[in-house]
């Protein structure tokens, strides 16, 4: 077994952080590894900004509806007791706070909880609703690899990275380590398998709070 | 499965305070949360702040919906745009015992939408350059009059649907929708009253007028008077 | 006969004005008799604030339901091809300027088209959906007796009223005549059988451009 | 009684020229106006200010939506929230040959919603202190930073929905919604296509998403292509 967590183990430790009831927006890409991991005596009310509360999984092959779709543009399905509604009414729900938690990507997050996701410097950018949910969602959990594919720390002391909001992250879970954004700075609250706190401390370019021994 | 569903009104208003600020939906009798109302008066809270289309209904020589919690002096202040729909609240006014925010019908709803929308506030032309626009920032956009409103939120709102399911998703009659829909996104506890509570899955989720996030509590109301012959 | 239109004629005056297929707003009271003077060869859409788009007439005795009223919370009916809507959707309607028309009633209107019809100075005042009517609608025409019961003008070089919005009247139907507010003045337009000119003059306070003789 | 029918989406855009501003419902391939933007195409009329969420969509290695309008140069500035969404964009934009306007998503629908509500303008907190809000105004209310956004209006709204009537009501599917009903209340001039157009009276009045005085004018879609097996 390779030290650290793979996606599937991620999405289930970001699935952790779902209460009973919880209406929860998930981000494009790893993020959405999330539906597939809700135990079903829990209700969970999947938010995509695109019109729907209560986003069942992926639509099955042979059962797409080109009208039926999610964030990142994929057929999918929705649960009983799920409701359609237009672009307006949905960043109505973002911004005004009345989703309990969103689950996102991001290329960095900083000691204060900044968060980039959205464009790197050089790129054609595109925004969607990254900016939306960042400024209006009570609790933001990112999920991330730990550094760049060459090795960079993701998790930084001031973002290089256009920001997509500041101070609106609570929870990092990377594939070395769950880390929780606090008053004081980054603690660190979980180690994966394998994973050290000098091997997280080495991979990060921001200081980091461990927690007392027990 | 997860249920917001209480037993009666009495129990889903159990944490509602003296001092409280609450939205009610309705316009005249229409949409009105009558079991809701009539439980705040059983339950004699007080020192409300009221916030509705108007101060309760006149019908012949009685006075329904909010007017006894204005009746019994429950209620500090009321902010609406019809307050002259009750002789109580007009003697009430006169008397100094109830200060009234008087709020273009159309800037009402806005307000309370921006409140559940997220939005720090908004210009509208409505009332500009008249008494209703006194201490109002003021600018000019594309060359016409606006006036700056705030979002306007409470601590509870008390909505009335026809029908709902224990997600919270409500469904509306006729007009009776009304305010209800921007209400019950604008407040910290939404407590809605149905006429018909059904499970999850029962009504077309294309035709769901509050979807159930903005719902906190959901009832059956205990009686639904009907007033009209 | 007396002279000059009575309520119902004056109504039917008003009805003229709706063209096929447009979305029409009635204030409460006189302006509810518009309601029965559509001939049938026309489809118009009434809008009632508190929103329904497409009302009926009054509803019939022992069919009144208490969801289903109009803006001055009278029991109403819908036509086929109606729409219920919320307060703010209803609104935007009249604020967004897609209501074709709006037929109000009036304590008095300036010479330059100034509205004053909720409040007198003294009364408690309730303001209702006559300012974002004001503010929003294309074109609004003032259903009134030219003077108050006890004879002083309504219509007025300047309001001595409190205002409900500027510049926004469009058309002036009294008991007396028909007033068209026009850039350079208010425009005697027709006179009500048995009603002169000078009946007019004398009844207004503010001053006419009278039409060319034919 | 009226109608606002027409018989096809080429008759349907006959006014639309060249240098218009026009919104396009749809999320992705959701709820787009796909025969309208045939319709355009063929037509040939150049210079568009294009508003909509995506320039377009991509599936595999071939792209639908607007990109044949961007891909055949007849697009001078694109105003939406995701511009990635295809490769003919990004080339057009790397070139020089299309203006961007960057809009989040929750900011391009809610400025739209002004437009059609007559909101002069209002604030939010969302991309406060990022590149989007060079050059607007902020504001601190209530201790945080928001800033100021215009409404967006167009010339023309294309949209799209599952059914609708001859008085312009409409009705959406699914996600299908998405953009849809905001644009309707935003433009001079809104141009509907349905898959099914049916007589007044039969939609419930209850469930009708975009009322009939946001349209002017509606058809029965040509051709839906389903894109997905």
């Amino acid at each position: 077994m390779t030290a650290g967590m793979n996606e599937q183990e991620m999405a289930l430790r970001a699935a952790a952080e779902i209460r009973d009831g919880d209406c929860v927006n998930l981000g494009i890409g790893m993020p959405t590894m999330v539906l597939d991991c809700i135990p079903p005596d829990k209700t969970v009310f999947f938010h995509t900004e695109n019109g729907l509360l209560g986003m069942g999984g992926f639509a099955p092959q042979g059962t797409a509806h080109p009208d039926l779709v999610d964030a990142g543009k994929q057929p999918v399905t929705y649960i009983r007791g799920a409701s359609f509604f237009a672009s307006d009414l949905s960043f109505a729900m973002l911004r005004g706070g009345h989703i309990d938690l969103a689950i996102m990507g991001a290329y960095q997050v900083s000691e204060k909880g900044d968060l980039a996701n959205w464009t790197a410097p050089g790129m054609l950018p595109s925004i969607g609703g990254a900016m939306d949910i960042a400024a209006g969602v009570k609790r933001i959990v990112v999920l991330m690899s730990h550094t760049t594919r060459d090795g960079q720390p993701k998790i930084v002391r001031q973002l290089s990275y256009p920001p997509t909001g500041f101070a609106c992250v609570s929870l990092i879970i990377t594939n070395l380590c769950v880390i929780e954004v606090t008053h004081t700075g980054l603690l660190l609250k979980e180690l994966a398998h394998g994973v050290s706190a000098g091997d997280v401390i080495k991979n990060t370019g921001a200081g980091l709070i461990l927690p007392e021994k027990s | 499965m997860i249920t917001k569903a209480f037993g009666g009104s009495l129990g889903a208003i159990h944490d509602v305070g003296d001092g409280a600020i609450i939205m009610f939906g309705g316009f005249g009798l229409a949409g009105i949360p009558q079991n809701l109302i009539r439980a705040l008066y059983e339950k004699g809270t007080k020192d409300l702040t009221v916030i509705s289309n108007n101060p309760g209904s006149r019908l012949g020589d009685s006075e329904y919906g909010l007017a006894p919690l204005f009746q019994a002096g429950r209620v500090k202040k009321y902010i609406g745009s019809y307050p002259t729909a009750t002789r109580s609240f007009k003697t009430l006014y006169e008397a100094g015992k109830v200060e009234l925010e008087l709020v273009p019908q159309g800037t009402l709803a806005e307000r309370i939408r921006a409140k559940g929308a997220g939005i720090g506030g908004f210009y509208v032309r409505t009332g500009a350059g008249t008494p209703l626009a006194e201490g109002k920032e003021s600018r000019i956009i594309n060359g016409e009059q606006y006036i700056f409103e705030m979002p306007l939120g409470a601590d509870f709102a008390f909505v009335k649907a026809y029908r709902g399911d224990t997600y919270g998703n409500l469904v509306y009659r006729y007009t009776g929708a009304n305010f209800n829909p921007a209400m019950a996104m604008a407040a910290g506890v939404t407590i809605a009253e149905v006429e018909e509570l059904v499970e999850p899955g029962v009504l077309d989720p294309h035709a769901i007028h509050t979807p159930g996030i903005f719902v906190h509590r959901i009832l059956k109301g205990e009686r639904y008077d009907r007033w009209y012959e």
